[in-house]
């Protein structure tokens, strides 16, 4: 099993950092999905083949699509990935790579300071989540479909438009003419 | 109770003018006018009673009362008077309906809103002689800010918005700190007692570690100071005092520099008093930096209103020295400082306004003798000119004696240094005399001297001065009340 | 009989009051009775006063009466309470009388002024101010008076304030004065300190059982009450306000600047001689300051050449006597010379007014002459007034007291042959330009036109005074003449007795020196200006004489040397500081903010990256800290 | 296989993601890149119900896979619109909202 | 979960039925006011029930949530928050949108987040309720997408928020990997058995905070606040203004009371730091700002600060002042909200300082209020601003924590300065007439000033008589501890 983690990991990490540094829009949700199965592989490591499957179908299947949809509606191609090459200039990237790097060396740093401690995994028994999720968390279920209606419904406005906004008095005289 | 209705008094009053104007422009001068005089009736009242103080074994108290205001935290309504404070009240409504009187055509516009500044920050002041709970103290202390400050915005000169920024800021800084002070007294006091009170005679009792009674008192004497004011906590005075309208500079300078003065002999003396009298010898030494550098500087000044505002820093020095002479001396020479100050600068503030008012100018150069086309105030500036460089006959010099007298028994040299104050007060004073009202004639137009409004605003003040000098007795009296 | 006392300088103060009220809407009649007649019946009450006091002596040598309790503070009260002693009584009665007389000269003087009434109302003031200073009981009220004096002469310096000089004039005797008064107060601090009272009779009780003999502490009292009286009555180093003084109307020198005020000094050390005279040092001080005093001035008045410069001068040099007197314990002759002094200085004041008047404001005396014969009155009483200044002997009441203090600054116990020798200096120039100025004003041509002779109104009170700068002196004759001590055995009911020193050469022989040295002055004046004038206009070309001219002119340069030093830079230092140094730092405290400000809002630039880092940065920092918690 | 190598994978792909919306100025990548966050999120939450053997790990990897959907749906609405209104999806031309003091 | 608990769940259960209530009314095509008044009745019933089902609290609903007083005192603030900042919206929408209809969805989603948060005990409920408020959030921040630059401020705001969010979560998973329970009361056992605190639990508490601190804009994740204020509409702004920070300060607030996180230094001295940084940040960012709105948005970065220093204790003076402060907070924030939204003009919110020069003499009422709010928040006496400021300074020199209360002293004083700037302006003698259009709806016009003025009556009476508010503040509290 760690074979299997250790390269799904490496298989994850490289894919993710293709998908940061991708010009091409559709380049990078590929790669997004290549790093996502890599993470649902990590998940089937861990025991957990319920979340690597949701991992595969929702993320990369749903979100990514999502995704893909406005890219290919904005019409993204090739003039957006040149403009990418220029963007990613050395000068936008070194600056914020440090950065991060020092945040990652410090989250390193302090995660292995707790790793003194042993901390074996085990496996979730799959019966155990749906019983969770529809018994003690039954309210955050609730609410989740509330979340969702937010997003859809923020979505549905927001996402709206019209060739002109026009005031709704102005509107009238636009269709007499 | 009755202390209670003073305040009521002026709030409403203020309220009523402010409803007033919007139909009657007139009546709101009228009521702010009724207003005062009651309270300064009521407190002749009080006066009259209690005038030759209370007998022992009464306490120093004259009237007390006292309810729960906010009892979670051991807050209550606690107001009283003694002595001190009758006096200071005194004076308060007193310059109070003098001011209502200067502004009598002073304030065209806006004179509804105008008088519930007013009175709003006479309450404020009363309020903070009365209080005797340190959070109701804090209260008014800042109650009285803002329609202060709004006087100065809305109907001061030119520069007013600075200056009135100046003011409230300044003051403020040093309130939080005291703020700070009361809250780390009151659980000082909580802790040791294990009642939580903000009560005034509560917090006497509180026994303080030398340290800490000396960060605790810091903070109310930097909110004390500033308000006093000490340099080098000054500055905001002079531009507050030379932009405020002429009311506003008298309230300022008669009223609210007071509320320093009265905060330290009332708060910090017995609340801190081996810490007062560490600081002792510091406070003097600001004290008498002040009075020297006030003089200098009200020497420089082109501008009347800032050359009266720096000989108030030179004369609040003599307060501040005083206090921390502790010699009873002093301390009678400070009440009288305060009283008499507050009549002598208010009147030439008062003075100043009517110049202003009709040579439309703050700036001495532009002026010189004005004594020609108005002998009447020319003879009433030399009365207070002369008051404000401490001429005997005038309750000014009564005051400075006694200071100085009791300060040289405390510290000889630092008395000495004062004393050089009495010199410079001459520089200053006579300096401004000469450019304004001596000299020849600048002014071309005819200038109409004194009306008999203005005559009964300057003779109240003038036969309150000259009755202070010779019969500072009875003031005194008073005050001695207090222990 | 005390019961009245307080009318004496009430009086005045009443015609203050009506006079500074309802001054403008009174005729000058009006106002010329109410203000000369407050005075003349002060002086008529004091005088009746006088008589009274003199017939039947108080037990306690005083009149006092209480009039109400002014402060009483802690161990400290005080009272509004006069006090009239033999002392008081000397003062009381050339303030008053002298007083009156100046003010019906006043009358017939100003009345062309447009000021009347303030004039008036000033000179009440004053002389109530100065009544008060002499009658008090407590140095606190005689401090009030004494302030309210040098009020006065402020207000009266600066009389005709649309001149700026006048002005300045004016605040220039303030603000020296004060000096002086300032330093007085703190003596008062510091006596009141040692002995916890400041009513003059219990300081004369007290002190000299609490202070130990030429202590440092009761000279540096002494010292100080010296300051002030040094202050205002002019002598050196504070004397330089008092030529310029000469800037308000001549009653005005004569009443503040000749008779009363100045001499306020004199008082002042005569009434606390009991401090005084616990203090040798201090004594010695006051004699060497009159006679350095009375040199310098001197040395000035021999060629200033504004009529009324001359006589200030001469008046600090009188003072200078006094002073002398004074120091060297001869504290009669110190007041007899006051006594004198007030007489025939407030008439060549005045005289000098009338001149000045005549002559259509002219001050200078080389554009007067000849007005011997043109303004008689004014010639004749003139006269009286130089012979007396001038010590001319036996005749006039000058040399009476002036003859004493030269006696005493030998041979009383704290005289010296120095102070004689300066103090007979003096005597030669003041003959030599009292003479001078006689000859140059009355004799010669005629230069400037000469306007309407003086009034009755000034002409009478300038006869009488020239009578008592004659007769005034027979009150007190010299020891070794007429036995006549009317004077001294007055005074020497509350001044103690000179202590005169072992083996001095005889009275008679200082006398003849002092007489042979005034005539002497008066012949080297009169050889200079009147017999052989050419010898001086020869003395012009010697540039080394010029130049000394020019100092002594100046008064010694005294004026120049505190302009650079005091004045110069103390107007240097305000002006500099003008804005507040102090409001600087504020103002940079605030802009410190607005300048953080400007940094804080460039991290407000509107771009998700800057948002972005600054979110990475605080997470870098919250973790790094973690590293030292 | 200790859970602590887990968490560094998913802090590694946590801190990618992060550079991701740092380095990028696409609005879309921006969007890609916080996925990458919420996915390491959600790692670290299965790693640590894996620890302990419960549920709740992948129960909150639920809850976060519902968040990112409702979150990606507003977002890209905004994407529309911004692409919509300023014809470009550079973060950076999305500065008009920023201090601009003149006094 | 038994009777009682569904019944403490009541209030929660109505105000999430508000939301699809709206929806059924937008399905039915309902109009702006029908939509409005439901839901203004809506929200009164929550209030009502929450009434209703006072005696049954406190009640825990495992493991997720727990109501109990001090849940119930913060969602009764939210609520209120809500009735107010719906009654504004009205005018305000109105005029302007031509489809409001889906704002009060939103709202209501959102207001349900802020009301979970107020009562989660627990990780999973901390973040969706969190999670709610955001979503909705973002599309009411970009709601009228074509102006203001909205949308700009709705993708920065949603790019911040999701980040931040990936911060918490991982976070959370870190505090669980350590404590094995994503429940506080549990987590809080755990730690107190172990020796010290765990490097692993501080820095997912650290990396928590980076959500906490973006959501009420503390320094250094507060620099979308100002820009988010302005490009929203106002109404929005006072929502997030209040709403959404109550909301996220009441989590916090209770996090930290079950873990008793005031014994760990490190905690306290990281959020001293952050407390230190956002007041004087706050302050000197506002200084010179010359848009009333960033200009509140700084200011609020500033009150936070001065609220995490009432936060320090951790005891239940502490929670009372952190209370006080939000109602005083609250209160003011809507007031000058309020006040915008009254003045805007139809096409340009009324933002400008510039705008309101001698609003004093045009219209004196507004101005009085506006006013009042601003010495409240600069803490002058005779207003709530003052009791809260008092409040929190006792709370903070109870501790003895003299360096952040001296920090607020100072930058509350120099705070001071931009509040008098606004209204010495406001007093200023020439005054710019704020062009207004004809009042459409003179009913909501009128029931908007009365909310003013039932706004400034509150702070003032809190400001005069704290005693009337502060024993039910108290009361509340008690509840559940």
């Amino acid at each position: 099993m760690n074979y299997l983690f250790y390269i799904s990991s490496i298989v994850a990490i490289a894919a993710t950092v293709m998908v940061i540094t991708r010009h091409q829009p559709v380049h990078a949700l590929l790669y997004l999905v290549v790093s996502f199965l890599g993470v649902a592989m990590i998940f089937l490591s861990l025991g957990a083949p319920f979340v690597a499957t949701l991992e595969i179908i929702l993320y990369a299947g749903a979100i990514i699509v999502l995704f893909i949809f406005v890219v290919m509606m904005l019409n993204l191609g090739r003039e957006s990935a040149i403009q990418e090459k220029q963007w990613m200039q050395p000068k936008t990237w070194i600056g914020p790579s440090i950065l991060t790097a020092i945040l990652l060396g410090e989250l390193l740093v302090l995660l292995t300071m707790g790793g003194s401690v042993p901390m074996p995994q085990q496996t979730v028994d799959l019966k155990k989540i749906p019983l969770s999720l529809y018994g003690e968390y039954v309210i955050a279920v609730e609410l989740t479909g509330f979340l969702l209606m937010a997003g859809i419904v923020g979505a549905a406005h927001i996402g709206r438009h019209k060739k002109k906004y026009l005031h709704r008095f102005l509107k009238q005289e636009e269709e007499a003419v | 109770m009755i202390l209670v209705w003073l305040i009521i008094v002026l709030l409403s009053g203020g309220m009523l003018c402010w409803i007033t104007a919007r139909w009657r422009p007139m009546a709101a001068k009228w009521i702010a006018l009724c207003a005062v005089l009651a309270d300064l009736a009521i407190l002749l009242n009080i006066w009259l009673q209690y005038g030759k103080g209370v007998q022992a074994g009464t306490g120093t108290w004259m009237i007390q009362y006292q309810t729960a205001w906010i009892p979670s935290f051991g807050i209550s309504f606690h107001v009283a008077i003694d002595g001190l404070s009758l006096i200071l009240l005194l004076l308060t409504f007193f310059l109070g309906t003098l001011a209502v009187l200067c502004s009598w055509k002073e304030i065209k516009s806006r004179a509804g809103f105008y008088y519930f500044n007013l009175l709003w920050t006479l309450a404020g002041i009363s309020g903070v002689f009365v209080a005797l709970d340190l959070f109701l103290f804090y209260f008014f202390w800042e109650v009285m800010l803002v329609p202060m400050y709004l006087l100065i915005l809305i109907w001061g000169d030119k520069n007013r918005r600075y200056a009135a920024y100046k003011f409230f800021i300044f003051t403020q800084a040093g309130g939080l700190l005291m703020l700070l002070s009361i809250l780390s007294l009151y659980f000082i006091h909580g802790a040791q007692s294990g009642s939580y009170s903000y009560d005034y005679f509560s917090l006497l009792n509180t026994q303080l570690e030398p340290a800490a009674a000396k960060w605790i008192m810091m903070g109310f004497m930097i909110a004390f100071v500033i308000k006093l004011p000490m340099v080098p906590f000054h500055s905001w005075l002079p531009d507050a005092h030379s932009e405020a309208p002429t009311a506003g500079s008298l309230i300022l300078a008669g009223l609210l520099l007071k509320t320093g003065a009265y905060g330290i002999i009332r708060f910090v003396l017995p609340l801190f008093h081996q810490a007062a009298v560490d600081i002792a010898w510091w406070a003097m030494l600001f004290g008498v930096i002040g009075i020297i550098y006030g003089a200098l500087m009200a020497f420089a000044q082109t501008d009347i209103k800032r050359l009266i505002a720096y000989t108030s820093v030179s004369h609040m020095g003599f307060v501040l020295t005083g206090i921390f002479a502790f010699r009873e001396i002093a301390m009678q020479g400070v009440v009288m400082q305060i009283v008499t100050h507050g009549i002598s600068t208010g009147a030439l503030f008062v003075l100043a306004g009517m110049i202003k008012e009709r040579l439309h100018t703050r700036d001495i150069s532009q002026m010189g003798g004005l004594w020609t086309s108005m002998p009447a105030m020319g003879g009433v500036a030399m009365l207070f000119t002369m008051a404000s460089l401490g001429l005997p006959v005038l309750g000014n010099f009564i005051a400075e004696f006694l200071i100085l007298m009791g300060t040289f028994q405390a510290n000889v040299l630092l008395t000495v240094l004062a004393s050089t104050g009495l010199v410079f007060s001459a520089l200053y004073s006579l300096r401004m005399m000469q450019k304004v009202f001596l000299g020849p004639v600048t002014s071309g137009e005819k200038l109409t001297d004194i009306t008999a409004r203005e005559m009964i605003i300057l003779a109240t003040l003038s036969i309150a001065i000259i009755l202070l000098g010779l019969y500072p007795q009875t003031v005194m009296d008073v005050v001695l009340s207090k222990k | 009989m005390q019961e009245i006392l307080f009318l004496i300088p009430a009086l005045p103060l009443m015609g203050f009051l009506i006079l500074s009220l309802a001054g403008r809407h009174l005729s000058k009649q009006v106002i010329a009775v109410v203000g000369a007649g407050v005075v003349c019946i002060a002086a008529i009450t004091t005088i009746w006063l006088g008589i009274n006091f003199l017939q039947t002596p108080q037990e306690n040598g005083a009149y006092t009466v209480t009039l109400w309790r002014w402060m009483n503070v802690a161990n400290f009260s005080c009272s509004f309470s006069l006090r009239v002693d033999a002392l008081s009584l000397v003062f009381l009665f050339v303030i008053t009388f002298v007083g009156a007389l100046i003010h019906i000269y006043s009358a017939g003087f100003m009345k062309q002024d447009r000021d009347y009434a303030r004039f008036f109302a000033s000179m009440n003031l004053f002389v109530c101010a100065m009544l008060i200073l002499v009658m008090a009981d407590n140095l606190v009220l005689l401090y009030l008076g004494w302030e309210g004096v040098g009020l006065c002469s402020y207000l009266l310096i600066g009389f005709w304030y649309e001149t700026t000089a006048n002005v300045q004039a004016a605040n220039k005797a303030f603000y020296i004065t004060r000096i002086g008064d300032t330093a007085m107060a703190i003596g008062l601090f510091l006596l009141f300190r040692e002995l916890g009272t400041l009513d003059i009779p219990a300081i004369q009780n007290a002190a000299p059982e609490h202070f130990t003999k030429s202590s440092p502490l009761i000279t540096s009292i002494a010292l100080l009450l010296l300051a002030g009286g040094m202050g205002k009555s002019a002598q050196v180093p504070l004397q330089t306000w008092l030529p310029d003084a000469m800037a308000g109307p001549s009653p005005v020198s004569a009443l503040i600047h000749a008779a009363t005020m100045v001499t306020a000094g004199v008082y002042l050390v005569a009434r606390m001689h009991a401090v005084f005279q616990l203090s040798p040092l201090a004594m010695n001080i006051t004699a060497t300051v009159g006679a350095v005093t009375l040199l310098i001035a001197g040395c000035s008045a021999m060629v200033q050449t504004d009529i009324k410069r001359i006589l200030a001068y001469s008046t600090i040099s009188q003072v200078g006597y006094m002073f002398l007197a004074l120091g060297v314990g001869a504290w009669s002759a110190g007041v007899f010379h006051f006594f004198t002094h007030a007489f025939f200085k407030a008439l060549l004041f005045l005289a000098a007014g009338a001149v000045i008047e005549s002559l259509h404001h002219e001050h200078g005396i080389f554009k007067m002459g000849g007005l011997k014969n043109k303004l008689p009155i004014v010639f004749y009483t003139f006269l009286a007034g130089a012979a007396a200044l001038a010590a001319l002997p036996l005749v006039t009441a000058g040399f009476f007291s002036k003859d004493q203090i030269l006696w005493y600054a030998w041979s009383a116990n704290g005289g010296s042959p120095m102070l004689w020798f300066v103090a007979l200096a003096g005597a030669f120039i003041t003959a030599f330009y009292t003479t001078r100025l006689m000859l140059v004003v009355f004799w010669g041509d005629v230069k400037t036109h000469i306007g309407e002779p003086p009034g009755r109104l000034m002409t009478w009170p300038l006869i009488i005074l020239a009578v008592l700068s004659i007769v005034a002196g027979f009150i007190e004759w010299p020891h070794n003449m007429l036995h006549v001590t009317l004077f001294s055995d007055v005074v020497q009911k509350v001044l103690p007795a000179v202590t005169e020193k072992e083996g001095v050469p005889s009275e008679s022989i200082f006398q003849l020196i002092a007489v042979v040295v005034t005539l002497l002055g008066i012949y080297t004046g009169y050889l200079l200006y009147k017999k052989n004038a050419s010898i001086v206009a020869k003395w012009k070309l010697v540039s080394a004489l010029v130049g000394l001219r020019n100092f002594f002119f100046s008064g010694w340069r005294f004026d120049q040397f505190y302009h650079t030093l005091f004045v110069r830079p103390f107007v240097f230092v305000t002006s500099l500081n003008k804005q507040d140094v102090i409001d600087k730092i504020y103002a940079g405290i605030v802009s410190m903010f607005q300048w953080l400000n400007g940094i804080f809002s460039v991290s407000q630039n509107g771009s998700m990256r800057t948002y972005v880092i600054s979110v990475l940065i605080g997470i870098i920092f919250i973790l790094a800290l973690q590293f030292f918690l | 296989m200790q859970s602590y190598s887990v968490l560094v994978v998913a802090a590694i792909l946590f801190v990618l993601g992060l550079l991701g919306v740092l380095t990028r100025r696409n609005i879309i990548f921006i969007l890609i890149s916080i996925e990458i966050m919420l996915n390491a999120a959600g790692v670290a939450f299965v790693a640590a119900g894996a620890r302990w053997g419960q549920p709740d790990g992948q129960v909150m990897f639920l809850f976060i896979l519902a968040m990112a959907a409702s979150e990606v749906s507003v977002g890209l609405a905004l994407v529309m619109q911004v692409y919509h209104q300023h014809k470009t999806l550079d973060v950076s031309k999305l500065n008009n909202l920023k201090d601009d003091i003149d006094v | 979960m038994n009777h009682q608990q569904l019944m403490a769940l009541l209030p929660f259960m109505v105000l999430a039925t508000a939301s699809i209530v709206i929806i059924l009314l937008i399905a039915f095509r309902q109009g702006h006011t029908v939509i409005q008044v439901t839901g203004f009745l809506m929200m009164c019933l929550v209030i009502f029930t929450m009434w209703y089902v006072r005696d049954v609290l406190p009640q825990t609903i495992m493991p997720l949530l727990i109501v109990d007083g001090y849940g119930a005192l913060f969602t009764g603030l939210i609520i209120f928050c809500v009735l107010v900042v719906g009654l504004f919206s009205y005018i305000y929408f109105e005029e302007r949108e031509e489809n409001p209809r889906e704002y009060y969805i939103l709202i209501f989603l959102s207001t349900l987040g802020a009301a979970i948060l107020t009562i989660s005990r627990h990780f999973i409920s901390f973040f969706i309720g969190l999670e709610l408020l955001s979503v909705s959030l973002y599309a009411l921040i970009a709601y009228l997408r074509t102006r203001n630059n909205a949308v700009e401020a709705g993708v920065k705001y949603l790019l911040l928020a999701a980040l931040t969010s990936a911060f918490l979560l991982f976070g959370m998973a870190l505090i669980y990997m350590d404590a094995g329970s994503m429940d506080f009361s549990a987590i809080a056992q755990k730690l107190h058995t172990a020796e010290q605190s765990s490097p692993l639990f501080l820095l997912g508490f650290s990396l928590m905070m980076i959500a906490v601190g973006f959501k009420l804009a503390l320094v250094p994740f507060h620099l979308w606040a100002a820009d988010v204020y302005q490009g929203a509409p106002p109404p929005v702004a006072s929502f997030i203004a209040t709403v959404s920070k109550i909301g996220v300060f009441a989590v916090l607030l209770r996090f930290a009371q079950e873990l008793h996180l005031q014994n760990n230094h490190s905690i306290m001295t990281i959020i001293s730091v952050i407390a230190m940084f956002s007041m004087i940040s706050g302050n000197i960012l506002a200084l010179r700002q010359q848009n009333i709105k960033r200009l509140l948005a700084y200011s609020s970065i500033a009150h936070f600060g001065y609220l995490l220093v009432a936060f320090l204790p951790g005891n239940s003076a502490g929670v009372e002042a952190a209370a006080f402060y939000l109602i005083a907070y609250a209160v003011t924030i809507l007031i000058a909200f309020g006040v915008i939204i009254l003045l805007s003009a139809k096409d340009k919110d009324a933002e400008r300082l510039s705008l309101y020069r001698g609003l004093f003499w045009e219209k004196p009422f507004v101005a009085i209020v506006l006013a009042v709010a601003l010495l409240s928040l600069a803490g002058i006496p005779l207003t709530a601003g003052f009791i809260g400021k008092f409040y929190v300074l006792m709370a903070g020199v109870q501790q003895q924590a003299w360096l952040p209360v001296i920090v607020l002293v100072v930058t509350s004083v120099i705070g001071l300065y931009y509040y008098l700037r606004i209204i010495s302006t406001l007093f200023a003698d020439v005054s710019v007439a704020i062009q207004k259009e004809k009042r459409l709806h003179p009913f909501f016009y009128a029931a908007s000033y009365a909310a003013l003025v039932v706004l400034v009556l509150l702070l003032l009476g809190f400001g005069v008589m704290p005693a009337i508010i502060i024993p039910g503040i108290k009361q509340f509290l008690l509840i559940g501890n």
